[in-house]
């Protein structure tokens, strides 16, 4: 299928009829993801967001139940959202990364039903990457600037209109109810050639990477690799893999809800006991944590790095603390698993 | 879908001072209904989360045996928001409970052998779960010997004070009290948790299983102890504590590796611990 | 400035031969245009690592504190006057720093740069007097380095280091007094409009604490935007608490905030957090002359009290 | 304080300070009824920011 560009302001004003439409927006010096109030205000042609789409999802903030207290006992109220949504113009390395929280939000156990409720009422509509980013490493983690993965539709910009890939059977019923027409064999060939000729020019190499982890703990690498970190959140809240988060009340009187918002393993207070004791006590511990739940932890849970490659971490570090120069440290580094 | 957030309302009927120094308080709270009981299926060993409504939710060990019906039992700490909360609570207030969470004590691996249970200060919570289930008349008979091996600083400091004077009347059941240092009046064992367990434990074999839970210092000089006795770090359980929010394996703080006590633990052998760093 | 950087480079490599100190902290090349970045330097032969350039933007300061090793540190003005309001605060030890001052003229600010390219991403930067050429895939733009400069470098008033055991290079010339005309301009406007401006800057806040993590002089165990026992300030992302949590951060820095820039500059959603900010470095200048960092000899102007202080808070009666 | 507080868009005359010492009860208590008329004429708080978000 195939959908020409001017057509686009139509085609998202057409879906919001029917859908919460989120697309990236223009604020300011970059881009963010914002639910549309016209078609007219998405942009395709951006780099990446400033922080990842991953908030449509699961928000930085979240009404789990509102309460009330009453004599006999309490009444408790879910708030889940069901609304339909269309996600359009998402790059597939975010995409990905939702692929991959499913894994968090739906693990052996349990189900998360805000996050799952909100997956399945939405279709992501991803945008291919022409021209990637001189921080974009996703070809180097498993995806590539049009990778599929997590992605309802997919598009691919030919130059004057996108060819339209159907990826799932969600995508096919978005697709076939704002009536796309058939892609011809030339848009067809246009959007192959765009897809060879896109290339990703930062790479850091990841083999042995996961032995390495496993057996290196313990080694004196750590000490050096967290120095210049500052402690902040910065790159786990741009981070489209990082789930973390913490739950808190907010009352009045007898009414209130929980909500939970966004939390950082960076943080000392994250893992403190009410004791005092921390298990990760210092930079050094809380920075390896980090490195090791998405290049090792996550692999051994779910056999998928938990990193895709955006490079927003590696922009919006205060210090320029490069997650690829880590990595080619680290594959460098000695085995120690003696404690 | 179950939505694993949303507490189950209960009525704390009893907020009971347990401890000579008033910071250990054990509340008694009641199902409001059967349904409610039925829905809370849980073995010693596992946790809940203990909602104050306004002030939010903490994780505490299920002290109370499933043997005991109509309501659970929790021994908490006043160390921050919600345990302060819970502390000045008076009686037949209306709390949540979100759970049961967590695994449990092996209890189909206990059956048939005999177990040893070494517990130190307050955190005697859940084996004071296990012991009860054990000694419960339908399933003494599934278990072998029972030691109980309790350790606090003084004998104001012990829990569950009455229970432990009737388990002491009881041929069915080796408890072993002690006290850090002599006070008059104490006529039981004075000594640390290590020492004494090196004294009254019995020598591994096959069939015993060691289940220990206290404060770091009490598990680092009890180990080399079991290990000298024989046990081997199969059969050596513990249960460990970490910072929690969600219980269910999502938010991501509590991990030791790529393990999460909530989900994956509480209770680990020490087998399954040397494989994992020691961030606990 | 590549000279700068061999005086830097030698002086360095001098301290750890001589083992005046055993680590030098400075700043090498990053990994992105524009971006140099912390680097700790232990050897002898890895002080070839170290750079001096326009993109040396973080406080050093930070990475002084409560340290047992002797540390000789690369240091701007505004770097000397953290080091100094530290060391009154007692979190340094001025013997076991090495401080290799640096005159500063300006560090640049890769928002506007961003702003300049309209979001187009830079690739490599060449410098050739007072100008950069900026060049990216398929564009190359000049802009003047003035114009590029951080808010903080255009209104520093003291980019020569304030204490020093050993300086680099030629003092330069101090820019004019800070006038604080971008505050003077912001006081002016009618209280609503203060409030809508405010509002939406915070409004991007994703309470990440970059800005306290950068900040040299936030260096409270626990801040009390995360304490519990009482929650003062909500978790949420809700711009009045994220506001909340500035103006009691500014308020914290009271008469010791030395103005560095910093906290913006960590930034990554590019709030404007100088015109808060320096609204109370204003207010400590105007009501009490002082100025934060400047000298080891004066007390702390918060920690002062004359009879004669001035009080135009007070209750008109 | 007052001077940051009404600088990022609180109401001027919300914040009121004085001096009062502990032997000048009248004079506290007129200080406490002016402030409170003062108050009560500006009504409810618009807060820093006028409406909170939603989460």
């Amino acid at each position: 299928m195939i959908i020409s560009k001017k057509d686009i302001p139509a085609f998202l004003d057409g879906l919001m009829a029917e859908y919460r439409v989120f697309a990236p927006v223009k604020t300011g010096t970059y881009t963010m993801f914002q639910q549309l109030k016209a078609g007219a205000e998405a942009v395709l042609d951006y780099s990446n967001t400033k922080i990842p789409p991953k908030g449509i999802l699961f928000p930085q903030s979240e009404k789990l139940f509102t309460y009330s207290l009453t004599g006999e006992g309490a009444k408790v109220e879910e708030v889940i959202d069901a609304a339909q949504s269309v996600v359009f113009g998402i790059r597939p390395c975010d995409a990905r990364s939702i692929a991959l929280l499913d894994n968090v939000f739906n693990n052996d156990k349990y189900q998360d039903p805000y996050y799952l409720t909100r997956r399945a009422n939405t279709v992501l509509v991803g945008v291919g990457c022409n021209d990637p980013c001189s921080t974009c490493f996703c070809a180097s983690v498993g995806s590539g600037p049009f990778d599929t993965a997590g992605l309802d539709l997919l598009l691919v910009d030919t130059g004057e209109a996108y060819v339209v890939e159907t990826v799932s059977e969600k995508g096919r019923e978005l697709a076939a109810k704002a009536g796309l027409t058939a892609a011809g064999d030339a848009a067809q060939a246009a959007a192959a050639r765009v897809k060879e000729e896109a290339a990703v020019t930062s790479a850091v190499s990841t083999d042995g990477l996961k032995a390495k982890l496993d057996v290196n703990f313990y080694d004196g690498i750590w000490d050096l690799i967290h120095e210049k970190c500052l402690g902040c959140g910065a790159c786990t809240y741009s981070c489209p893999t990082c789930h973390c988060f913490d739950i808190v009340d907010d009352a009045t009187g007898t009414d209130g809800c929980r909500i939970r918002n966004w939390d950082s393993c960076m943080f000392p207070l994250f893992t403190m006991h009410g004791s005092g004791h921390n298990p990760r006590t210092s930079g050094k511990e809380r920075y390896r944590n980090r490195v090791m739940h998405k290049f090792k932890y996550f692999v051994d849970n779910f056999e998928a790095v938990a990193c895709v490659g955006c490079g927003r971490c590696i922009n919006n570090c205060p210090v320029n603390l490069d997650i690829r120069e880590v990595l080619a440290d680290i594959r460098g580094s000695e085995a120690r698993l003696d404690k | 879908m179950k939505n694993p957030y949303l507490p189950l309302p209960m009525k704390m009927v009893k907020n009971f001072t347990e401890t000579e120094d008033k910071l250990i308080h054990s509340f008694t709270m009641e199902f409001l209904s059967e349904e409610d009981e039925k829905s809370f299926a849980y073995l010693p060993g596992q946790f809940a989360e203990v909602c104050v409504f306004g002030k939010g939710e903490a994780p505490f060990g299920i002290a109370s045996s499933p043997t005991e019906k109509g309501f659970l039992k929790f021994s908490v700490a006043r160390v921050g928001v919600v345990s302060t909360a819970m502390h000045l609570m008076e009686d037949n207030t209306m709390i949540g409970v979100r759970g049961p969470l967590g695994n449990s004590y092996p209890i189909e691996r206990l059956k048939g052998k005999n177990t040893v249970i070494i517990g130190g200060g307050f955190a005697f919570t859940t084996l004071r779960s296990l012991a009860t289930y054990i000694l419960h008349p339908d399933n003494r008979g599934d278990f072998g010997a029972l030691t109980v091996i309790y350790g606090a600083r003084n004998p104001g400091l012990l829990l569950y004070k009455d229970e432990l004077k009737e388990w002491e009347a009881r041929s069915d059941i080796n408890l072993v009290c002690t006290i850090d240092r002599p006070v008059d009046g104490w006529d039981g064992k004075v000594g640390f948790v290590p020492t004494v367990t090196k004294e009254v434990a019995p020598p591994a074999d096959e069939n015993t299983i060691a289940i220990i839970c206290g404060p770091p210092a009490m598990i680092k000089f009890t180990m080399p102890v079991l290990e000298e006795l024989g046990y081997k770090p199969e059969q050596t359980i513990m249960s460990l504590e970490n910072r929690m929010k969600c219980g269910i394996g999502m938010c991501g703080r509590c991990n030791v590796g790529g393990k999460y006590v909530c989900k994956d633990g509480p209770v680990f052998t020490r087998a399954e611990l040397n494989q994992l760093p020691n961030e606990y | 400035m590549q000279n700068i950087t061999n005086l830097v480079q030698d002086a360095a490599k001098k301290l750890l031969e001589d083992k005046t100190v055993d680590l030098v902290v400075g700043f090498s090349g990053g990994s992105l245009p524009l971006r140099s970045t912390p680097c700790f330097i232990r050897t002898p032969e890895d002080t070839a690592k170290l750079v001096w350039d326009l993109s040396c933007e973080n406080n050093l300061a930070n990475y002084l504190r409560k340290k047992n090793q002797k540390i000789g540190v690369v240091a701007k003005g505004c770097d000397t006057r953290s080091i100094v309001a530290l060391i009154k605060e007692n979190q340094i030890d001025r013997d076991k720093v090495y401080i290799i001052g640096v005159p500063c003229s300006g560090m640049v600010d890769r928002n506007k740069v961003e702003q300049l390219l309209e979001g187009k991403e830079l690739l490599e930067i060449t410098r050739d007097g007072d100008t950069l050429a900026l060049k990216g895939k398929g564009f190359s733009k000049t802009a003047g380095i003035s114009e590029l400069l951080h808010n903080s470098c255009r209104s520093c008033g003291h980019p020569n280091p304030v204490l020093f055991d050993q300086m680099i290079g030629e003092p330069v010339a101090a820019g004019e007094v800070d006038t604080f005309a971008d505050i003077t301009e912001m006081e002016a406007k009618a209280a609503a409009d203060r409030r809508a401006f405010f509002t939406d800057q915070f409004s991007k806040c994703i309470r990440c604490y970059a800005c306290r993590n950068a900040c040299p002089m936030c260096y409270c165990e626990e801040c009390f935007v995360d304490c519990s026992t009482p929650e003062w300030i909500g978790k949420t992302i809700d711009p009045q608490d994220s506001m909340l949590f500035q103006i009691g951060r500014v308020f914290h820095l009271a008469g010791r905030c030395v103005d560095c820039g910093a906290c913006e500059r960590a930034c990554p959603m590019g709030i404007n957090l100088t015109l808060l900010n320096r609204k109370l470095v204003k207010d400590v200048k105007d009501l009490f002359g002082a100025e934060a960092g400047l000298s080891l000899d004066d007390k702390a102007v918060l920690d002062t009290f004359a009879p004669d202080d001035p009080q135009p808070f007070l209750v008109k009666e | 304080m007052k001077s940051l507080l009404e600088y990022a868009g609180v109401e001027e005359g919300r914040v009121n300070f004085s001096w009062v010492s502990a032997a000048e009860g009248g004079r506290f208590a007129e200080l406490v009824k002016d402030v409170t008329e003062k108050v009560k004429d500006l009504g409810p708080n618009k807060g820093l920011i006028e409406k909170r978000i939603e989460v």
